[in-house]
């Protein structure tokens, strides 16, 4: 096993990888941008280097001062984790020519399954079921008649996708032929801006489909299993925020139809260690390949608590070129487990992020409740990135079970500072319509379009505000224990010696 | 004593008479009336921003935090913004919120300017995209919160925005109901 | 289902149990000594009563001033969690008619196992192994020729038990014959004060003996399961500090007979609710009933760690009546949790109690990660009460990596203001003999007799020291923030209207 | 310049040289040498008692609290007490620290006395039992940390004592060793 990796990212992502390296005796070495300084990550990480200015460009993503970074401390290998350079062909072959371990699928690979017309071919090759859409792509100035009647043999609605996509970003429904030029075009600008390809093509659009997806782990010695699936049907902006396992929807004779279907689309594109293929799953149980997120999910904790696997402890020993410790008989699922993220954004506002300091911060806690954060009490949510402060995990008997539990944690969950989804999540929750799991999509569309808060405990609120201003507010435990004399020190400004 | 504060916008009359208080165990009691409904109130400060309330028997727990033109109260997984009144009607964050929806055409956080889609002297329909914006790697078209017609354009492609910065004036069109019927209190 | 339960209890247990009624909509009433006003129990429940002096006789023992609290509510149910009533069989029935469910089994049951020798003559009945010892008690000013001869007869090493123990208290461990009057006398005394009687009796003593225990529930239908064994061998004052399941001494043939020894234990005494049958397991893997705990057992979450069940939702659901949802057959246990009891106590000083104010906590997370607290930072541990502060418990894929994880919480949780056990549960975790799995109840005398922390970090800690010294306290993030006039209220003592 | 100081009981001279320091930001910067070693430290006040170091380059996380006569250290799962060498020296915890186990028959928390088994003019051993006392419902009977014979009783059975109160006064042993050959450092 590694002695030393480097984690290429941030946050509550860079934490979750090294909680499962520091059980492993593995050393971890962070890296940060100067807008990062004294993030959650840079605290916990045996070793931080910073590699340049807040703009992702110039630190995340800039392979030359990672593999730079690694190579000074040591490092024997990088885990990307999710985002910034975790899905870069590049980086995974660039890391491997630094005699790096890339903790991810070879570079090729990547590639190959990045580029979401390869992706499709491989996938028809392999006889895994694909959508309807078209096999070439469109760019800005392309001829667009070509286009709209490609749009018109699928049939409308349609969906832009930016060929390199992911997280949402370059994607566009559009529902009638008027639309499809101004759609192409601002998912176009928006892929060339977020991953410097302005490709898109076009794909059938089902109005009420789910998002179910299959986690697959493969190792090098060509044993490849999939862990079940999870259903991640629930987002706004395209992006989830809701994931759980298993689906509602899912059949135990269906999930095995996706498992094998996820199990041979690893298997046809050479891939190693953990991914995730991606499904749309049609309300009549037919299921179409959408992508293969080649790196570890944001949502893997949803899997890791129903199979009780770490899943990033399987991705080192994967990467370490360890042979799978289980075949797919000995992977079951148990209870029922619901993730929310938790980003600094504002529901009331289109979930536009809400960047800013943390002012208080207090992680619900208790049985079968487990919150991946990566803020503390004090910490910033820097402009830069992502604004993800946490992902909350609940793990119960059954999918009822869980959907309280998740209620409860979030209602015990405080944050102050910034504005969080977590009195939208409660109502989610707390409504007839996740209840009954009868998810899609459109779940938000149809059913919290035009969401506000509730004004329940507006009365509270009020009695909280002057009762706050009756109470004395305490200078501090801190102060109030302190007694000794400043020292010379705690009179200085700025000083050098 | 009154105390004249508003809830998510909204204003309320809190009528408060404080029966006792220790500011070395920083408790006190209270009891209050708002919009006819009477509570008997004892809180403790647990510490810093944390509260603990017994209102009419029924203990809860409550965070007061630093919030828009006020203080922001969160309890039971909801996040209210309370403020005095008089201080919420001088912040424009407060007026907007009292009108439910965007009355200005301005950036919810710090962004930057993709691209402007009008020009002054231009007429626009409300809900027409005006301004595209990107921040945080996510574009959003900010639109015109009525129809009318573009009397200045201050910003451009490129530039850095503000929240509260007015990026595009809008003459509102004669039929423009400014006091629409809304129920302020969502 | 009840609407509203009283919960006659304080600290972590309290907070645990309201936890899973929060889940399912049951309001909870905290009770509470005037110690307690600000106890974290207190501050999480829908309502609290105050019922009495600091002294447990006056409050948590106090059965009429718990019965009124109950009734003044209008709960339907009390649960009375582990320690002060919850093995009172007078309290049982008292709850019984004042028309409370008493969360438990009935009082007489509760007594006739709770006294030691009308459950052994029980378990002989009914075919369950028992100690050799004495089937009569011993009290101060009694004939002790015979009890001496009782003891020859048995054969040294003896142990001396409070017939209405528990928790560690009026135990002796007596090598030869001359300390045996002293080690009665001592043993009376302490049960004396500890349960209000004074009999003692005495037992066999295994000097490498395991303590294995199962954990049953029955309900009210007849129904009887065993929910696997926990093994609490490790323990210092004979109460157990660390525990864990699956026991590495527990062969699956071996649990499926300890399994029935167990349900066969609660048939015989009519066993109703959760339920624990404590076994002592002899190295030749005989097995030898101890007593029956007729209540939670403190150790509880490890068995939910590794079966996904919540024993107290199952409390709840048996108290109102519900059948078991599942049986023998659908309970399997999977991966392996450990459990290491954090109390206030120094564990340089022969584990003494070491009570006080908590001025720093910051508990450990992270995937497989749970700590039951009752603590909040700014929160006493009282000098009245069993010093407590949370269990952290640890569920990973194998024993051996359940040990890691828990040194790395151990190594993560930050607790100043009292003294804790957490660095000598590090040297336990990391030690060669734990990792072996060779456990008795003589491990830390066998293994950690000379106890003394580790030298290590050393050199930090005095970095730590000047560091602090040369950097500035802050004022704080309140003060910092707070900008506004202080209010007239603010600047006022104590005032009264 | 240097810093007299123990850690659990053991001296250290700390010898510091200062380097950088931003009260803002609150981080310092100071090479130091401990018996022999040399270290290049970073630290940063994180919070309140946190303190993120680095120290020769790895990053660590320590607690600083309140401790007996200084402070309390956490550090990976370690407590260390750390003291200003003379504040220790005051400290009859420190002295007993300093020592290896108690020279005194004290109780280490507040406790009601439940027996005396000794009188004024008994000879006791080392290690043999002089009072029993009881807290928490725990019963702990206090030791006589050396030979010789007992000159006064200062407690009786009942009594409420406190940590420091020295229940039992002995003559040592003329035999008896108090700067005997421990290692401190443990």
């Amino acid at each position: 096993m590694f002695k030393k990796i480097l984690i290429a990212n941030r946050g509550e992502i860079a934490l979750r990888i090294m909680a499962t390296c520091r059980e492993m005796g593995i050393d971890t070495v962070a890296v940060y941008s100067e807008a990062d300084s004294t993030a959650a990550h840079v605290l916990y990480a045996d070793e931080a280097v910073c590699i340049g200015k807040p703009e992702p460009g110039d630190s995340y993503l800039n392979m030359d001062a990672i593999i730079d970074a690694a190579k000074g401390a040591n490092a024997e290998a990088v885990h990307p984790g999710y985002g910034f350079l975790a899905e870069n062909g590049e980086f995974a072959d660039r890391c491997q020519e630094a005699d790096l371990v890339f903790i991810g699928p070879p570079g090729t690979v990547i590639r190959n399954l990045g580029d979401k017309i390869t992706a499709r071919r491989i996938m028809e090759r392999a006889g895994v079921p694909v959508m309807p859409g078209t096999t070439w792509t469109v760019r800005t100035g392309d001829n667009m008649d070509e286009v709209a009647a490609a749009a018109d043999a699928i049939g409308y609605p349609v969906l832009v996708k930016a060929s390199a996509g992911g997280g949402g970003k370059g994607i566009r429904i559009v529902h009638e032929p008027a639309a499809l030029v101004d759609a192409c075009m601002a998912a176009s600008r928006e892929a060339q801006t977020a991953f410097g390809d302005g490709a898109v093509y076009l794909e059938k659009f089902f109005e009420t489909a789910r998002h179910v997806e299959v986690q697959v782990l493969a190792d090098t010695h060509g044993n490849v299993v999939h862990v079940l699936e999870r259903e991640c049907s629930i987002q706004r902006r395209h992006q989830k925020i809701i994931e759980e396992s298993p689906s509602p929807a899912v059949t135990s004779e269906l999930r095995d139809r996706m498992g094998e279907a996820a199990v041979a689309a690893a298997r046809a594109s050479g891939y190693v260690n953990a991914g995730t293929v991606e499904f749309l799953l049609a309300p009549d149980q037919s299921f179409y390949f959408l992508e293969v997120n080649t790196r570890l999910q944001v949502e893997h904790p949803v899997t890791e608590m129903i199979t009780g696997l770490d899943l990033v402890r399987c991705q080192l020993d994967i990467a370490a070129g360890a042979q799978l410790p289980l075949t797919q008989k000995d992977i079951a699922g148990r209870g029922h487990a619901i993730e929310c993220r938790i980003y600094a954004e504002d529901p009331e506002n289109g979930f536009f992020p809400s960047p800013g300091r943390i002012e208080v911060l207090h992680e619900p806690s208790g049985p079968g409740i487990r919150n991946d954060c990566g803020v503390y009490a004090g910490a910033m949510v820097p402009v830069d990135y992502d604004p993800i402060i946490s992902k909350l995990v609940v793990h119960a008997e059954t999918r009822e079970l869980a959907i309280r539990r998740m209620a409860k944690a979030l209602r015990e969950y405080v944050i102050l500072g910034v504005k969080t989804p977590i009195p939208f999540l409660v109502d989610v929750m707390e409504s007839p319509a996740f209840g009954a799991g009868d998810l899609s999509t459109g779940f938000i569309d149809t059913h919290f379009q035009d969401w506000r808060p509730s004004t329940g405990h507006r009365d509270i609120a009020l009695i909280a505000w002057v009762m706050d201003a009756m109470l004395q507010k305490p200078a501090g435990r801190q102060a109030e224990t302190e007694s000794r004399m400043p020292t010379p020190w705690e009179t200085l400004g700025r000083w050098q010696l | 004593m009154e105390y004249n504060l508003t809830a998510n916008g909204e204003p309320f009359t809190v009528t408060v008479s404080p029966t006792e208080g220790d500011a070395a165990s920083n408790t006190a009691e209270a009891e209050m009336t708002i919009a006819g409904n009477r509570y008997a109130v004892a809180a403790t400060r647990v510490e810093g921003n944390h509260l603990h309330l017994k209102v009419n028997g029924r203990g809860m727990n409550v965070y007061v935090g630093e919030g828009e033109a006020g203080r922001t109260v969160m309890v039971n997984g909801l996040m209210i913004q309370v403020a005095d009144a008089e201080d919420a009607a001088r912040s424009p964050q407060g007026k907007r919120r009292a009108k439910r929806g965007p009355q200005e055409v301005t950036s919810p956080t710090p962004a930057v300017v993709t691209s402007v889609l009008v020009a002054a002297g231009d007429r626009v329909a409300e809900g027409q995209g005006v301004v595209v914006v990107t921040a945080m790697k996510m574009e959003t078209t900010l639109t015109a919160p009525y129809g009318g017609v573009v009397t200045a354009m201050n910003t451009e492609a490129g530039a850095n925005v503000n929240p509260g910065d007015i990026l595009v004036e809008i003459e509102r069109d004669a039929d423009g109901n400014e006091g629409d019927a809304d129920d302020d209190g969502q």
